[in-house]
């Protein structure tokens, strides 16, 4: 087996697991990660997709990647700051804000 | 240098006013809201002129760092995408007024309500929305997607209390996945088609297989973020925990943004798609999507939950369009747009009259707003003239796009769809009436905490007023819509 | 080749370890680790820039990033680290959702390739480009447009963590040069290589993988060590010069874009003459304003309950 | 053009004195002015000469006035009776505390009685009988005692179902006819589908007022317990406007309605026999004049039922019909009027007088009723009938007999011993006799008998009617009435030697509670059945399903929030996909 | 020539004489009575006004119509042919009456801005309903019909009230529902939805018998709602806790009245007579009439409470309506119109009168009318024309309409309508002669209070009293609603 169906395979893993993670898992950072994992997955696929064997890599997927890990960064930290805020909070705090029963 | 008002200009402008308002809103607190509403009018009257020159001259692409494509980016405007602008800017134009004086802290214990985040959030917001309308690029629409998922999720939280937060951690978590199915879809039709750019891949000849399964992820993620059943499930609370200006948009326009990119995928990507019985099964999603948003709205309590239920079951119209759009392609694609502009209108409208409400009489729940007929005369007509939009009642946008609905799916001979519209347009002024019928009861003992201001009372009419201004005086915007059908030849 | 399968193992296994682990902990580190396993991976394939970015943002912000929020669920949820309550009996629903992401990657994967793939001709016109680094023209010329909503998506990002925190005080810092020399000493000599190397990489990012992503990563790493060491304290999260410094790039990119629109008719097309210096400026200013967000992110983790409360009561 | 002139103060009078009634300022004055009700009618009468037409284009549907050869002969009798009656109340209800508003509905109903007999078109002369009918109830319920306002029902109810039928029958003739005149009426008769039903329908339908059995029910009742002018307006004038809707509405001799003339003929001559018997054993002076009423109507309809069935016979059947209308209408207000003067006095000079105009509605020779009798008689004689007719006719006339015999010894019994019922004696047992109390009855008397002795030669020659002089017609004429004589006479000595004997008594209104006893059945039946809102129910139903569901709903979307929030989601989204692959390729 | 300037904007006015005064007593505070008075009473004359000119210019075979681009293909008509204005000259006169009824009537309570805000609305949606040149236009109207009666109906703020409007939307809604999907399924099929006299549908569609049949059946199914036809007629009796003048208002000019012009519309304009008869469904409809008359009749015998015994006599008494139209040929069709209007004067007279009694002496039920004559004579002289009327006595307007139907149904030789009408007259006098005895021939309870109604309360009852005496009394004048009505039947057979 050459290696475009390697990388993709490895892609192909990596979304899925990802996936079933996200689904899979209560866990707020665990799901966190899983899209991360995902986000790698799509990556892989990205760049490893379209290309043939021998060829160099395509540098538009390169870039779109390179959009992607950012956004991903970003995405990350506000969900991080989520669950974070999210566990300081006892259910109905903050309530009072927003109406008065 | 070029003429300030060529279109070529206005185009990309209007995604880049708010992009520099949001970075000057940003980078000074105490400017923030001159800012806002300083680009707030510049963003509306590029807007306009933008719809004018499309509509004296057809429509516009502009093509970033002149490369087009598909070596670079293009935007492009067409007779929907200026309605949307435009449409956008009359909502924005409002919710940005209304926001001036709906953080302002009335309460003794309010302190900082947020508000200094919310414009430049608000701002991104905007400026993702233009972007949707006008890109034509699938890997421009998912940064734009981001662009729009992100800020969104913060205004939900915005208020700060638990069911906020969790709705906007759910929110943000689901549609990030959405997203990555999203760009697998992109990722796909990428080594597929060997392009980005929507129309190109649509001659670009893409095995039949690989572009089903592109097209399935990439409407499966968006199904997410547009909250179509059974996926709908984070709509409710995040829409009805936002603080007002924030449900307003998000609940008028963002959920829509998705919904206009799944209709370019399957028009403009893989118009033979329409064939495939895909089209009846969104089709029935969304029948099922009217019914039980419909119904769960009628068994709320609070009156932003059941706005929020109803965007559920107002969404699932939108979807009807897939199976009618072959068979009677002007009538149903017409509908589907005015249906979803009068309804942004009116949700946003409804929503804003609901925050003012909840502010002016501390509580949002059904039976404590009885009297407000009395009490909030404009607000409650405001939310009166929305509601009756919501049922299609005439003169309404919502009546022409239910009008239209019904005559496609009549004349394609597709009664059952009928039936649905029917029946969903009657819970629709059930869950109305539910809010209505409070404010004639005779009312309580219960003072107004807060007489809201003109700030709070005006958008909301104003949009509510435009929504049967869309309802009488439709012909031009029809002819736009009509003009810019998509052309579904396979 | 069997190097790339060992790698692909490699990786596939980090992944399925660190995603069913129990440990937080554990996991966060695997988390790092497999991002660094992924750079090479990126490195196989020939895409460097990627596998840079990778190491600075993946494996490194995101995982520290990680590691932070950790640390506050510590204080504040302890309940919720034990909380990982993961059932295997529950996994056949995930396994099933896996399954079907799997098929739809293999019908892709064994789908024909493009008829006429787009790099040839991107490859072509990249001398016309702003850089000659292929994937930097890509970028910040061919799909600036992209690159420009990408920095509103970190503003937004940083933006929605301020608006998650207001009301928070100005974290203490974690520690002071005091009482720790060994970091203030490790301080001393990396904070400055790593600035120089930033500058480098930004420098260098128009002709060689590089640029102000992956310097900006490098900044915040920076910044973030000597937060931990007490060398800086953080900002005010809402003082004038953070903010103003953490819009720069949006505000500048945007400007540019107008400005481009105005002078050249068409959006970010640089001038003929130049267009390499804009792209320097820009990319200068960005390097900047990203390090600040990163770190930022970095810092602005919630602050305890109590303290939040307290403030709101 | 004083004729026109007449014809219109004729039918204006009446109206202008009911509306001024209206205002309560007039009112005082229009009570006294109202016994002119009928004067100008009166005058129009005897001066009008026939085929005097009239026409008011806007009103109504066009009305058109005028009058007729029968039109007259009603318009002489109506104005006569009413004249009389109405002067007769004046003393008759001075003491009578709502003597004011007995005036106001004499005066409606005058108009109607009166304006009927004047138009010249079907839907004038519907319009004219129901305000007469309606306006009557007043008179009927006067003195709201509960036997008056039973009358009172049973009166109304009558009068709506004749109402109706008659509404039909207009419906039937308007359709086809040209125009509204009488004159079109044949005509439209001619073109009918069914003419049949539709002469069947209006025969029914004025039947009611005409007092024709089974639906004459309402009489024996009104009779008593109204004032008695009114009774003797219901008894002369009014059940007379029955026998003219028939003449004008059904063109008798146009064609031949057998059903119609078959039902006529039977009901009459039961009627004739059954109302005799009926009546001699009553013990209320003024039933027995109803009874008497009905029974001689009996013989209008047998004469009016033979017109229909044998063309032929009508023009002489018509004119009989009008004969005996006339004369029976003078003759039975005359025995009504009779009774407040005998209870001022009762000296056998005056039961004597009283008693006259009894035989002449018995006929007895060389009377009109004879002459009546004879036409009828000479008429059906043309026929071969399956019963005897001329034979159960003069059976019939030894009834009239027996019941005037009745009427003259109830007459005379002292008002003590008068059963009391519900007629109005203003409480006292005796009146001082008045002019205005007794020169209308001695008016009237005068008019029957003298007409009745006159009439016959008058008439004789228009419709070469057999004189009544004829011996075998005053032979056919006498004995009916002595063998009637005698059996009274012999009744009244049975009694004076058999005290002990009571005669049974009939109830007044006969059959009335077996239809009573009908009528609440139906009622009980059909009220449920009219309760039944399916609409409504529908509406319920919903209602029912939403308390019933709605928590079910809410559970339900709770527990997909739940599962949502875990796994299940992720599946769903999966599950969601591969439809849409599956969908898709 | 003046008048033909401004003739194409007519119709417009009379929309807009209700419309405007409406939409500035939205923003009137409570204590503005005077301005609001002079509001409500001129827009109602210069209503009257307008259609006076029209009324002439239509006598005088001129037409009128104004029209504004809604949707591609689609235009909001207002077209003042003879039948349109036989039902705006209705609602206008009747409006003015009204106005002054309720003027007097609301005085002193709360909520009176947002009371005749909704008043004018409702007729300002009747006029338009009335106008309608198309099937488009006719539901744009008739849904807003809907909702700006709401207010009127749960005006009194009460818990039942509220229940009320809830079921009176619950059921008027549906129809509309019913009613618009049938509309765009007739344009779907036919492509057009103006009206014609003597019907469309034959000529765009007669080949598709059983789809038009379908058609027919839905639009008849969403009109009969607001017609009350049995058994879609549940909202009406239920409707009645709403102030009297909103009852006039219901019963008279605006919704039944709405259902029932509606089916006019679709026998005369849209479907033809002729045509509807053809495909079996006039019949059908004359049936249900004839149902609903007998039914609603019967239904009011049972009833104690004064209004809604008046309520189930309107569910029969508009199916005389229904019923003339759905018969073929002149007459018929002219008792049926003709009856669109008596029908209007003579039960709002009866709500009137009913108003009163309520009003003055708290007197809800049939069996508190004992002596009522005495009491306030005037107001129940009125009622007793008004309940002659009704029972179709000459010479009353009632019995112009009952006799045209009669005519009308012997003349299609449809013999059992000849019963249905008489039954029914019957049944009328069965369940209004108790009241019109109880009123006079009763006397009154000891201590009873006694006295008059007000003018503003009494005018307008005698008024339409006079009107409905009139109408029968001169119906062969020809100004009367007979002779409008025979002008339509003129136009439409070319008698």
């Amino acid at each position: 087996m050459s290696d475009d169906v390697v990388f993709p395979l490895l892609g192909v893993f990596l979304f899925g697991v990802g996936f079933a993670a996200f689904v899979g898992r209560r866990h707020l950072l665990w799901k966190i990660i899983a899209v991360n994992v995902m986000a790698s997955g799509v990556s892989v696929l990205l760049l490893t997709l379209p290309r043939r064997a021998g060829e160099g890599v395509d540098p538009v997927p390169q870039a779109m990647v390179l959009t992607g890990i950012v956004v991903m960064v970003a995405a990350t930290a506000l969900a991080l700051a989520l669950a974070v805020r999210l566990a300081g909070l006892s259910p109905g705090d903050g309530r009072h804000r927003h109406t008065r029963e | 240098m070029s003429d300030i008002l060529s279109p070529d200009v206005l185009l990309p402008a209007v995604v880049l006013v708010p992009l520099l308002g949001a970075a000057v809103a940003v980078a000074s607190a105490r400017a923030a809201a001159a800012t806002a509403v300083i680009t707030a009018l510049l963003t509306a009257a590029i807007a306009v002129l933008l719809g004018r020159a499309v509509v004296a001259g057809g429509a516009v692409t502009h093509a970033a760092g002149a490369w087009g494509a598909p070596l670079g980016i293009e935007m492009h405007a067409d007779g929907v995408a200026v309605l949307l602008l435009v449409v956008t800017a009359a909502i924005g134009i409002c919710i940005t007024v209304y926001a001036t004086s709906y953080f302002r802290p009335i309460f003794e214990d309010e302190e900082d309500r947020g508000v200094r985040f919310f414009w430049p959030l608000w701002l991104l917001i905007w400026a993702a929305l233009n972007a949707i309308f006008v890109a034509t690029d699938l890997f421009n629409l998912y940064v734009c997607l981001e662009l729009l998922t992100l800020p969104a999720v913060a205004m939900v939280a915005l208020d700060g209390d638990r069911e906020a937060v969790a709705a906007a951690t759910r929110y943000l978590l689901l549609s990030i996945a959405g997203s990555l199915l999203f760009l697998l879809g992109v990722a796909i039709v990428y080594s597929g088609s060997g392009t980005l750019a929507l129309a190109a891949i649509r001659e670009s000849g893409m095995d039949a297989r690989a572009a089903a399964t592109a097209l399935t992820l990439m409407t499966t993620g968006l199904a997410v973020k547009a909250a179509l059943v059974p996926l709908h499930v984070w709509l409710p609370p995040a829409h009805a925990g936002a603080p007002a200006p924030g449900s307003a948009v998000l609940s008028g326009l963002v959920v829509k943004a998705a919904f206009i990119i799944v209709l370019r995928l399957w028009t403009e990507a893989f118009p033979g798609s329409l064939l495939a019985p895909g089209a009846d099964l969104l089709g029935v999603l969304g029948a099922i999507a009217v019914l039980w948003g419909s119904l769960l709205a009628l068994r709320q309590q609070r009156v932003k939950l059941v706005i929020a239920y109803s965007t559920v079951a107002q969404v699932g119209y939108l979807f009807l369009v897939f199976p009618l759009l072959l068979e009677a392609p002007g009538p149903a694609w017409s509908g589907t747009m005015y249906h979803l502009l009068s309804h942004a209108l009116a949700k946003a409208a409804l929503f804003l009259a609901a925050g003012a409400m909840l502010r002016a009489m501390g509580s949002d729940r059904l039976d404590d707003i009885a009297g407000v007929g009395q009490k909030l005369p404009m607000t409650f007509a405001a939310f009166g003239i929305a509601g009756l939009n919501l049922a299609g009642m005439p003169p309404s946008g919502g009546f022409i796009g239910k009008w239209l609905l019904l005559t496609a799916a009549l004349s394609s001979g597709q009664w059952w769809w009928a039936v649905v519209i029917a029946i969903g347009s009657l819970l629709a002024a059930a869950y109305v009436l539910l809010v209505l019928r409070a404010a004639f009861l005779q009312p309580r003992a219960r003072p107004l905490r807060h007489q809201p201001p003109w700030q709070l009372t005006a958008p909301a009419l104003a949009l509510a007023l435009l929504s049967v201004v869309l309802g009488v005086w439709a012909e031009p915007p029809l002819l736009l819509l009509g003009a810019t059908a998509p052309d579904l030849a396979p | 080749m069997a190097f790339d399968v060992a790698l692909c193992v490699l990786v596939a296994g980090l992944a399925l370890r660190l995603l069913t682990t129990r440990d937080l902990f554990e996991a966060v580190i695997l988390f790092v680790s497999f991002g660094l396993a992924l750079a090479l991976v990126w490195v196989r394939i020939g895409a460097v820039d990627v596998a840079l970015a990778e190491v600075a943002l993946g494996a490194g912000v995101t995982g520290a990033l990680l590691v932070n929020a950790r640390r506050r669920l510590e204080q504040k949820a302890p309940e919720w680290l034990e909380a990982a309550h993961y059932r295997p009996a529950a996994a056949v629903l995930p396994a099933l959702c896996g399954a079907f992401a799997g098929v739809a990657g293999l019908v892709a994967l064994t789908a024909p390739r493009a008829v006429q793939p787009l790099a040839p001709r991107i490859l072509e016109r990249v001398p016309d480009a702003a850089a000659t680094n292929p994937v930097t023209a890509v970028l910040l010329d061919f799909r600036a447009y992209d690159t420009l909503l990408e920095i509103g998506v970190l503003v937004a990002g940083i933006t929605a963590v301020w608006a998650l925190e207001r009301g928070r005080p100005a974290v203490p810092p974690a520690a002071t040069a005091e009482d720790e020399p060994v970091l203030a000493e490790l301080v001393r000599w990396i904070v400055p290589l790593t600035v120089m190397t930033a500058i480098y990489l930004t420098w260098l990012g128009a002709y060689e993988p590089g640029g102000a992503f992956q310097a900006g990563a490098l900044l915040a790493g920076a910044g973030v060590l000597m937060l931990a060491s007490g060398f800086l304290r953080p900002y005010a999260p809402h003082s004038p010069v953070l903010r103003t410094v953490v819009a720069a790039g949006l505000f500048v990119f945007a400007a540019a874009a107008l400005a481009t629109v105005f002078a050249e008719g068409a959006l970010l097309r640089y001038p003929a003459a130049g267009g390499y210096v804009w792209v320097l400026a820009i990319e200068a200013v960005l390097t900047v304003s990203i390090a600040a967000i990163l770190a930022e992110f970095f810092v602005d983790v919630p602050s305890a309950p109590q303290q939040a409360s307290g403030e709101q009561r | 053009m004083t004729a026109a002139l007449l014809l219109a103060t004729a039918i204006a009078w009446p109206v202008v004195l009911t509306a001024a009634f209206m205002v309560r300022r007039l009112r005082a004055a229009v009570v006294v002015l109202a016994p002119t009700l009928a004067l100008p009618a009166l005058a129009l009468g005897f001066a009008g000469e026939p085929a005097l037409e009239l026409q008011v284009p806007g009103l109504f549907t066009s009305m058109r006035l005028g009058v007729d050869g029968i039109g007259r002969a009603f318009l002489l009798l109506t104005a006569l009776l009413w004249t009389c009656a109405v002067w007769h109340t004046a003393s008759y209800m001075r003491a009578d505390p709502r003597r004011r508003a007995f005036t106001g509905f004499l005066l409606a109903t005058g108009t109607g009685n009166i304006g009927l007999t004047l138009v010249q078109d079907t839907l004038s002369f519907y319009l004219f009988f129901a305000l007469m009918t309606f306006a009557a109830y007043g008179l009927v319920v006067h003195t709201r005692t509960a036997d008056a306002l039973r009358a009172g029902r049973v009166y109304i109810v009558m009068a709506v179902l004749g109402e109706a039928l008659i509404l039909a029958g207009l419906f039937g003739i308007t359709a086809l006819a040209t125009d509204a005149t009488f004159a079109a009426v044949p005509d439209a008769f001619a073109v009918m589908t069914r003419p049949g039903l539709v002469a069947t329908v209006l025969l029914l339908g004025f039947g009611v007022k005409a007092g024709l059995v089974p639906l004459h029910l309402w009489l024996p009742l009104a009779h008593p317990v109204a004032p008695t002018p009114a009774s003797a307006l219901l008894s002369g004038a009014m059940i007379k406007a029955g026998v003219l809707g028939w003449l004008r509405f059904v063109p008798a001799g146009e064609m031949s309605f057998s059903a119609a003339g078959i039902t006529a003929m039977t009901l009459g001559i039961t009627a004739t026999l059954a109302a005799a018997v009926a009546g001699t054993l009553q013990r209320d002076v003024k039933t027995v004049l109803a009874y008497s009423s009905i029974s001689q109507m009996g013989f209008v309809a047998t004469g009016f039922g033979a017109a229909l069935l044998v063309p032929t016979a009508a023009p002489l059947m018509v004119l009989a019909v009008a004969v005996y209308a006339v004369h029976h209408a003078l003759a039975k207000a005359a025995l009504f009027l009779a009774i407040p003067v005998a209870e001022g006095s009762r000296r056998p000079l005056m039961l004597v007088t009283a008693a006259l105009p009894g035989l002449v509605l018995a006929g007895a020779p060389f009377t009109s009723g004879a002459m009546a009798k004879a036409a009828l008689k000479s008429a059906l004689g043309g026929e071969t009938w399956p019963v005897p007719v001329d034979l159960l006719l003069s059976v019939a006339a030894v009834g009239t007999t027996l019941l005037i015999a009745r009427y003259v010894s109830l007459l005379a019994l002292a008002p003590a011993r008068i059963p009391a019922t519900g007629s109005n004696r203003g409480g006292q047992s005796s009146r001082e006799l008045t002019v205005g109390l007794v020169a209308p009855w001695a008016l009237l008397v005068a008019l029957s008998v003298v007409g009745a002795l006159w009439l016959p030669w008058v008439l004789a020659p228009l419709g070469e009617l057999p004189l009544a002089t004829q011996p075998a017609y005053v032979a056919g004429a006498l004995w009916p009435v002595a063998l009637g004589v005698v059996l009274a006479g012999g009744a009244l000595l049975l009694r004076r030697r058999y005290p002990a004997w009571t005669v049974p008594s009939v109830p007044a209104g006969d059959v009335l509670a077996v239809v009573e006893r009908a009528a609440r059945t139906l009622h009980s039946v059909g009220a449920p059945l009219a309760r039944i809102a399916p609409g409504h129910a529908a509406a319920r139903g919903w209602y029912w399903l939403e308390a019933r569901t709605g928590a079910g709903l809410d559970r339900a979307a709770a527990a997909y929030d739940r599962a949502a929030a875990g796994p299940a989601l992720g599946a769903i989204m999966v599950i969601l996909a591969v439809l849409l692959f599956l969908a898709l390729r | 020539m003046n008048l033909i300037m401004a003739s194409s904007w007519l119709p417009l006015l009379v929309l807009l004489s209700s419309l405007v005064p409406g939409l500035i007593i939205v923003f009137l505070e409570e204590e503005r009575v005077q301005l609001r008075t002079a509001l409500n009473i001129t827009g109602a004359v210069a209503k009257i006004v307008f259609v006076a000119l029209m009324l002439y210019g239509v006598t005088h075979g001129h037409t009128y119509a104004w029209s504004l681009p809604v949707m591609p293909g689609l235009r909001l008509n207002l077209v003042a042919d003879p039948l349109a204005l036989l039902f705006v000259a209705l609602s206008a006169a009747l409006w003015l009456v009204t106005t002054i009824y309720a003027i007097g009537y609301l005085e002193g309570s709360p909520n009176r801005s947002r009371f005749f805000a909704f008043f004018s609305l409702c007729v300002t949606a009747t006029a338009g309903i009335a106008l309608a040149g198309d099937l488009f236009t006719f539901i744009v109207f008739y849904e807003a019909l809907t909702w700006a009666t709401y207010p009127l109906v749960v005006h009194r703020g009460t818990p039942a009230s509220v229940r009320a409007g809830r079921t009176y939307l619950a059921y008027t809604i549906t129809g509309g529902t019913v009613l618009l999907v049938g509309i765009v399924w007739l344009y779907a099929l036919t492509g057009t939805v103006t009206f014609v006299d003597g019907g469309f549908v034959e000529a765009a569609a007669g080949g598709a018998v059983t789809e038009t049949r379908i058609i027919f059946g839905v639009l008849i199914a969403g009109l009969a709602v607001k017609a009350a036809i049995v058994p879609l007629h549940g909202w009406l009796p239920v409707a009645m806790v709403a102030p009297a003048p909103v009852s006039a208002l219901l019963h008279a000019v605006a919704v039944v009245k709405a259902g029932a012009f509606g089916i006019v519309r679709i026998l005369y304009s849209v479907y033809g007579v002729e045509y509807a008869t053809l495909i079996g469904a006039a019949q059908v409809l004359a049936v249900a009439a004839g149902i609903t008359i007998i039914y609603g009749s019967l239904r009011a015998l049972a009833q104690d409470d004064l209004k809604k015994r008046l309520a189930y006599s309107t569910v029969s008494q508009v199916s005389y309506i229904t019923l003339g139209v759905a018969i073929v040929g002149p007459v018929a069709t002219l008792g049926g119109l003709v009856h669109l209007m008596h029908q209007g004067i003579m039960k709002i007279t009866l709500f009137f009168c009913a108003g009163n009694l309520a009003e003055v002496h708290g007197v809800k039920k049939v069996s508190e009318l004992a002596g009522a004559g005495r009491r306030m004579p005037f107001t129940m002289a009125a009622f007793t024309i008004a309940a002659f009327g009704m029972i179709g006595l000459p010479p009353t307007a009632g019995f112009i309409s009952k006799l045209y139907l009669g005519i009308g149904a012997v003349q299609a030789e449809h013999t059992w309508i000849v019963g249905v009408l008489v039954v029914s007259s019957m049944l009328n006098a069965a369940y209004f002669l108790p009241i019109v005895y109880r009123a006079w021939f009763e006397d009154a309870p000891t201590g009873a209070t006694m006295g008059e109604a007000p003018w503003k309360l009494l005018v307008p009852a005698a008024i339409t009293a006079a009107l409905s005496l009139g109408a029968g009394l001169f119906a062969a004048m020809p100004v009367s609603p007979l002779e409008l009505a025979r002008l339509i039947i003129q136009r439409r057979y070319g008698l």
